[in-house]
């Protein structure tokens, strides 16, 4: 499943990077995401508890930093494990700058494993699309805090 | 952790300790041993955990047991007068309604709903009330018949 | 497949109930019909801690007018919103859009509330209330608030009710005279999630043209879609064939479907074409003369 | 065949039916077991993985948890599964070192409760290093696919090259070659009642019991005995009297026997698994998907030469007996009901990270006849012969009976032209080509689709060995199989009354019924006073390697068993009568359990005083008598012969005929299919319970029209399985189910005993090519042409709108 978009940021790509890339503010944006332990660099163990509407579950797992362009370009890849099945995923964003503010562009490869993807199937492209745009938010409020300051 | 509950299946009253979890088909075969209630699918799509709650078809796998504090429940078991079959039983029996007999306590459920409400049902009524029940034996014409024949026989 | 652990409360007063979801709040979740929360419980998908069920709130079932507007009790069941005949006659597309939830056993248990928090963007009392311009009645902590239902969707199985609320009561217009109301549905069998489902409401002045049309989708979105595009497009017309169609191709511009086991979104969105043309045709040939 | 029959073809109401009416059925989870606990599996969620750690500590310290197993100890205590072909494959009961498929078992947990047991899966941990995964056959065969098994070293684990007759020389020799390519997708029967499974070892006796629902034990005893490492003798499988369904479906739950008997073992304890639906669709059973390629040849008026062939079988992750056999099943009817003298089969079965696949209500036959009817409509097609005609030109004809098929079938009986001619006639064949013109001219799309099959019923284990290459098979020390029995049990207890004891397991298909009709025929007696005993218990029960429910036996082969067993009970009971009275045996008959002398309607004796002889005063009897009056009778096919070296085989023992005409209207807007008209007409041979009959045609059909537009075992690319309840895994309803005409003909098996055919399997084999040709036919005025399953409305919609495009561009 790809989700794939852009997100604008009221601040330069700089301010953004910053935020992205800070851990502390990153476990406040991830949905539900309980503890982000950076256990070397670029490398994190989460425990995450993530609910869409009634779906809930508690997943364990890691998140790698795999690629790092400062104030253009990062990569990821994700896994988790959970109850009822798994989240595992790899992730890029894209940064450019554009009047004034940023433009990230990102592309999310999701898999999702279990019963999850064999219940749950019809619900998953949604619900990942709202926990990413929640994510974004977050974040870009965030950023407007930074700016601000 | 567990909840006392009263209720009545086929007449008789019960009372219970329950954990709030336990679905009420588990709880009619396991704590009440009315094995006549089948499990089909647990998430309320086959039909064959179908029961009459308060007089009106239910499916006990989506309900919890708990919930049925006060109600009065009928089961398959409770359907015939002692060892008389109802017309719909006898109406099954003779138009080969049931091969494995799996789905029919929903079946049978499912249509004495029918007919309680509407004593001279369509086929397309039938079909559609039949339609909460999965039978995979039958191609459902036998049973449709045995509905038709059961609503069609004298009182 | 049995479902985890919870906590069970059974109050017996709506305050008691809100009393309870303020306590734990986050927690606990609202058991009304349980027809598609327990599926989800038993896969274990959803795992509330506690469940606060609303069976023994004894006021909470009714139908009844007021003033042109339509009150259903929360814990109405889906059956007996089916069954009415207050609704059969002021409210027929509320009766139609139940005919397609489920089966009956499902609809004994199911309720209009519940089917209106649990918010699957492809069922059908959603979409019914969406194009009938209905609200909810909120009731929390602070008191009773209205919420319009087209207010009430975020996105998939989210509503914007607050943790601590609950739905107590819907609120729907009567039909106004010479309107016809509709609900279709296409989906793989009988009693199956929408594939796409539209309701339809259409009114008719006195000189023939089209006014108040009001369209809304199931099953290709989020959240239900109302299509205001398409109802434009009706809005002082004459009704024909033409008109209709670009109403339909208007509405399917507005869907925003996705791809699954059952259908694509290429198909969903020609489906919605075909649909609403269905629907406002059939709501058309209901305009009665009076 | 009994003339005098007075039973035998009345439908008459089960015994049985009553407690299953009334809720006191006998189902595997209804038993009560003291001291019983529960457990749960803990499942896959990858396709394919490396296992790196599995740590239950945390589980088996949950409250309630007795304990768990977990690979390793399968690995410890079981071997792996013995398979009926060359193989290196290993498949145990659970993953060992690594997962192939979404939901292949990993641990158990064994618990007071099963909702304990399932509180405490999630707490065991396990480590998986994900692999990538591949679940379309085609793509597993090349070089750069992912590779399951590395002690295979191909994904391609069976491969045969069967050829009959003058294959090439019938190619040369005709007018046209029709060429196409088919997929025939993946779908279960999926019975209402799932799985279950109660375990119990004794370690004293070292007797390991199953009770389950399990409707062989047939050749699978051997395979699960192997899997838990214990001796035949030590395996005692029971089966209580109802199983809720299976349709071959339950053939899966061998697997499940070895694992939960393991866990008993390993905890001490009786334990009970109750498969749940979810467990079920992901990973109990289906039938191979199968992508085939086939070209026939043909002469310009119509007369097939030829067919060539390739199958690839999509066998899941592991072969499980009695796979890879849905490539050979049908080797004695690949010809189905059509004259043909030459084919050629290319037989694949590969691997590929989906669930294991088996027997499914018609196995192997509905993937045959999908393919070969869709070529005879393209063929008619191309030579503008309509499918009625072109389908009466190459069918075997009455006088050509028993006929013998290029690939070593022996079909018994048959008119094909008259069934066929039936089922037109009933289907007003005529008047709907008529109706369709007239709905075609108004833009409507309605088609009519026509299949004739051959249904093979009584497996001959024969068939087995083609999965062997015949230089394995002529090594010494080869296992060679043939024969397709049934055992009767019949006896007069010390009272006179008549019990038969049926070790075939019903799952709703009337045995008790049939044997009480047969055997009340037999001896003169009426079916209520004969007791019928069903369940099955392999310690105490005579069986044998075929004994069990399967491929369309007990109409055929179960019913010729009783028969025969009836016959020589009644002889026993007039031999003892006749040595009591003085009168020779010949003179004698029986009538409503008496013993009366030629036409006299006088009473000599009643079976009551022959029994009270056999058992009381044994030393009473003719010299040299048995004691007793009870017969076990182990009935056999004779032509049921071992393959031969050209890897000729009469697959099965006999066969039936199907022809069905089915109309069907698409939505033109939607892609929708209606079912119109639906006729069905079968030759079951001498029929002992027409409603039973109809019964199976109309679960057959049911089954068919479910997997040609409803039902799919869907898996995504990465190897999810996306049909994991029955909200996406869709069954028809009664709202989907047409109404179904049936007709009947009659040519009686010159085979078996009463002349019975069987017919379980029924139009399961042929639905999917009926509608698939109908709707082809309704779809053929917009050009398009669908070879693949299932027909859903989204499909037929892209079809339809591809073809409109398409034509847009020319």
């Amino acid at each position: 499943m790809l989700i794939a978009g852009e997100a604008r940021f009221d601040a330069e790509p700089e301010r953004v990077w910053a935020v992205l890339l800070d851990p502390s503010i990153i476990a406040q944006c991830i949905p539900g995401c309980q503890e982000l332990k950076e256990t070397e660099p670029d490398r994190f163990v989460a425990r995450l508890k993530v609910g869409v509407g009634p779906v809930s579950g508690q997943y364990e797992g890691t998140l790698r930093i795999t690629e790092k362009q400062p104030t253009t370009r990062y990569a990821m890849a994700f896994d988790g494990q959970g109850g009822v099945g798994f989240v595992r995923g790899t992730g890029s964003a894209q940064l450019r700058a554009e009047g004034g503010g940023t433009v990230l562009d990102y592309r999310c490869e999701v898999e999702v494993g279990g019963a999850l993807a064999s219940v749950g199937q019809r619900m998953i492209e949604g619900a990942s699309r709202f926990l990413v745009n929640q994510m974004f938010d977050k974040l870009r409020a965030f950023v407007a805090r930074g700016s601000a300051s | 952790m567990g909840h006392e509950i009263t209720l009545e299946v086929n007449g008789v009253a019960y009372t219970r300790t329950v954990e709030p979890r336990k679905l009420l088909t588990d709880f009619l075969r396991e704590d009440l041993e009315l094995v006549g209630t089948h499990v089909g699918c647990e998430h309320g799509v086959c039909g064959a955990c179908t029961v009459l709650l308060d007089g009106r078809s239910a499916r006990s796998c989506l309900t919890f047991a708990v919930q049925a504090d006060g109600t009065k429940i009928v089961t398959i078991e409770g359907l015939a007068q002692g060892r008389e079959l109802t017309r719909l039983q006898q109406a099954f029996w003779e138009n080969h309604g049931l091969q494995c007999g799996f789905c029919t306590p929903g079946m049978l459920i499912t249509a004495t709903e029918l007919l309680a409400t509407d004593p001279a049902p369509t086929e397309e009524r039938i079909r559609e009330a039949l339609a909460g029940v999965l039978c995979r034996c039958t191609g459902y014409q036998q049973i449709i018949d045995a509905v038709k024949a059961a609503a069609a026989g004298s009182p | 497949m049995k479902p985890a652990p919870f906590e069970y409360y059974r109050p017996r007063t709506r305050s008691e109930a809100i009393e309870l979801l303020e306590r734990h709040a986050g927690e606990a979740k609202v058991l009304a019909g349980g027809q598609s929360l327990v599926p989800l419980m038993n896969f274990r998908l959803a795992r509330p801690g506690r469940l606060v069920d609303l069976g023994s709130i004894g006021d909470l079932a009714y139908i009844r007018e007021q003033d042109d507007v339509i009150r259903i009790g929360a814990m109405t069941r889906q059956a007996e919103v089916e069954d009415s005949p207050l609704l059969a006659a002021r409210c027929p597309l509320l009766v139609e859009a139940s005919r397609w939830i489920g089966h009956r056993t499902i609809r004994n248990r199911g309720t209009i509330a519940g089917s209106l928090a649990h918010a699957d963007p492809s069922a059908e009392y959603p979409a019914a209330l969406v194009a009938l311009d209905g609200a909810v009645v909120a009731s929390g902590p602070a008191g009773e608030r209205i919420v319009p239902v087209r207010e009430l969707f975020i996105s998939y199985c989210m509503t914007s009710l607050e943790p601590m609320e609950l739905i107590t009561e819907i609120r729907v217009p009567a039909v106004p005279a010479r309107t016809g109301t509709a609900f279709v549905e296409l989906s793989r069998r009988h009693g199956d999630f929408a594939i796409i489902g539209v309701a339809a409401s259409v009114g008719m002045d006195d000189e023939g043209r089209l006014r108040d049309a009001r369209i809304a989708l199931a099953g290709v979105g989020p959240t239900p879609i109302r299509c205001s595009a398409a109802e434009r497009a009706l809005e002082g017309q004459h009704p024909g064939e033409k008109l209709l169609a670009a109403a339909a191709a208007a509405a399917a511009a507005a869907a925003d479907p996705g791809d699954d086991l059952h259908a694509s979104a290429d198909y969903r969105r020609a489906m919605v074409e075909v649909f609403v043309g269905r629907a406002l045709a059939s709501a058309l040939s209901r305009i009665g003369g009076s | 065949m009994g003339t005098d029959a007075k039973w035998v073809g009345k439908s008459l109401r089960r015994a049985e039916d009553v407690r299953l009416l009334t809720g006191q059925g006998s189902f595997t989870d209804d038993l009560k077991f003291p001291g019983l606990f529960h457990a749960a599996i803990l499942r896959s969620p990858h396709a394919h993985a490396r296992i790196l750690s599995v740590d239950p500590s945390k589980a088996e310290a949950h409250p309630g948890v007795v304990g768990v197993l977990t690979g390793a100890d399968v690995k410890r205590m079981s071997k792996p599964f013995p398979a009926g072909m060359p193989t290196r494959l290993r498949y145990y009961s659970a993953a060992i070192d690594r997962v192939r498929f979404v939901g292949e078992p990993v641990a158990v947990v064994v618990a007071t409760s099963r909702y304990v047991a399932e509180d405490a899966l999630e707490l065991v941990r396990v480590e998986y290093e994900p692999l990538p995964a591949v679940v379309d056959a085609e793509r597993a065969l090349e070089a750069d696919a992912p590779l399951l098994h590395d002690e295979v070293g191909t994904n391609r684990v069976n491969h045969r090259i069967l050829e009959y007759g003058d294959v090439n020389g019938a190619f040369a020799a005709s007018d046209l070659v029709v060429q196409e390519r088919f997929y025939f997708h993946r779908y279960s029967s999926t019975p209402i009642e799932t799985c279950a499974v109660v375990a119990r070892f004794d370690p004293a006796t070292g007797v390991m019991t199953l009770w389950s629902n399990f409707h062989g034990p047939y050749s699978l005893h051997s395979f699960v005995a192997k899997g838990l490492d214990l001796p035949g003798n030590r395996l005692r499988l029971i089966t209580p009297a109802d199983i809720g369904g299976s349709f071959g479906i339950k053939i899966g739950i061998t697997t499940y026997l070895t694992l939960i008997g393991l866990v008993a073992r390993k905890l001490g304890r009786v334990v009970k698994w109750v498969e749940d639906r979810a467990e079920h669709l992901a990973a109990l059973s289906s039938h191979a998907e199968r992508t085939a390629y086939y070209e026939m040849a043909a002469k310009s008026d119509g007369t097939i030469l030829a067919v060539r062939a390739k199958y690839i079988d999509n066998n899941g992750a592991y072969i499980r007996a009695p796979e890879p056999a849905s490539l050979y099943r049908t080797t004695g009817n690949t010809v189905g009901p059509y004259r043909f003298a030459a084919v050629r089969i290319d037989a694949n079965a590969v691997v590929t990270n989906k669930s294991p696949t088996g027997p499914n209500r018609g196995y192997g036959c509905q993937q045959l006849y999908f393919c070969m009817e869709r070529m005879v409509d393209l063929l008619g097609r191309k030579l503008s012969l309509d499918p009625a005609e072109i389908r009466l030109r190459n069918l075997i004809q009455p006088d050509e009976f028993p006929y013998t098929t290029p690939t070593g079938g022996v079909y018994d009986s048959g008119d094909y032209p008259a069934g066929l001619k039936k089922a037109l006639e009933m289907a007003d064949y005529a008047g709907l080509r008529h109706e369709q013109q007239r709905a075609r001219s108004a833009g409507r799309l309605v088609g009519i689709g026509l299949a004739v099959a051959v249904e093979p019923c009584v497996t001959n284990m024969g068939y087995l060995n083609i999965a062997f290459p015949p230089e394995q098979r002529a090594a010494l020390g080869f296992h060679v199989k043939s024969g397709a029995g049934e055992v009767a049990v019949l006896r007069l207890d010390p009272m006179g009354q008549v019990t038969a004891i049926v070790a075939s397991a019903p799952s709703g298909q009337s045995h008790d019924l049939l044997v009480a009709q047969v055997v009340a025929d037999e001896l003169g007696v009426t079916p209520e006073a004969v007791t019928v005993v069903t369940e099955m218990d392999t310690s105490t029960r005579v069986w044998t390697i075929s004994t069990g429910n399967y491929s369309s036996r007990f109409a055929s082969a179960g019913v010729s068993a009783f028969a025969e067993a009836g016959r020589i009970l009644k002889g026993k009971i007039l031999a003892i009568a006749g040595h009591r009275l003085g009168v020779p045996a010949s003179e004698l008959r029986t009538q409503d359990g008496r013993i009366f002398r030629g036409d006299s309607s006088e009473p000599l004796m009643d079976f009551r005083e022959v029994a009270g002889l056999a058992h009381w005063n044994p030393n009473a009897l003719p010299p040299g008598m048995e004691p007793g009056v009870q017969v076990t009778h182990l009935f056999n096919y004779a032509p049921a012969k071992v393959l031969d070296e050209q890897d000729r085989v009469n697959s099965s023992s006999t066969y039936g005929f199907i022809a069905e005409v089915v109309a069907v209207e698409v939505d033109r807007d939607t892609g929708e299919v209606r079912i119109g008209k639906y006729v069905s007409v079968h030759d079951a041979g001498v029929l002992v319970s027409p409603q039973r009959v109809e019964g199976q045609v109309y679960g057959g059909i049911l089954h068919g029209v479910g997997g040609a537009l409803y039902e799919d075992m869907a898996y995504a690319e990465n190897g999810q399985f996306l049909a994991g309840s029955f909200m996406d895994y869709l069954c028809p309803t009664a709202m989907e189910a047409p109404r179904v005409d049936i007709g009947h003909i009659v040519t009686p098996s010159p085979f078996s005993t009463l002349g019975t055919k069987g017919c379980g399997e029924g139009s399961a084999i042929t639905a999917p090519a009926a509608i698939a040709n109908a709707v082809n036919d309704a779809l053929a005025p917009v050009g398009v042409v669908l070879n693949h399953l299932p027909l859903s409305p989204s499909t037929l919609w892209h079809a339809m709108r591809d073809a409109r495009k398409k034509a847009g561009r020319c």
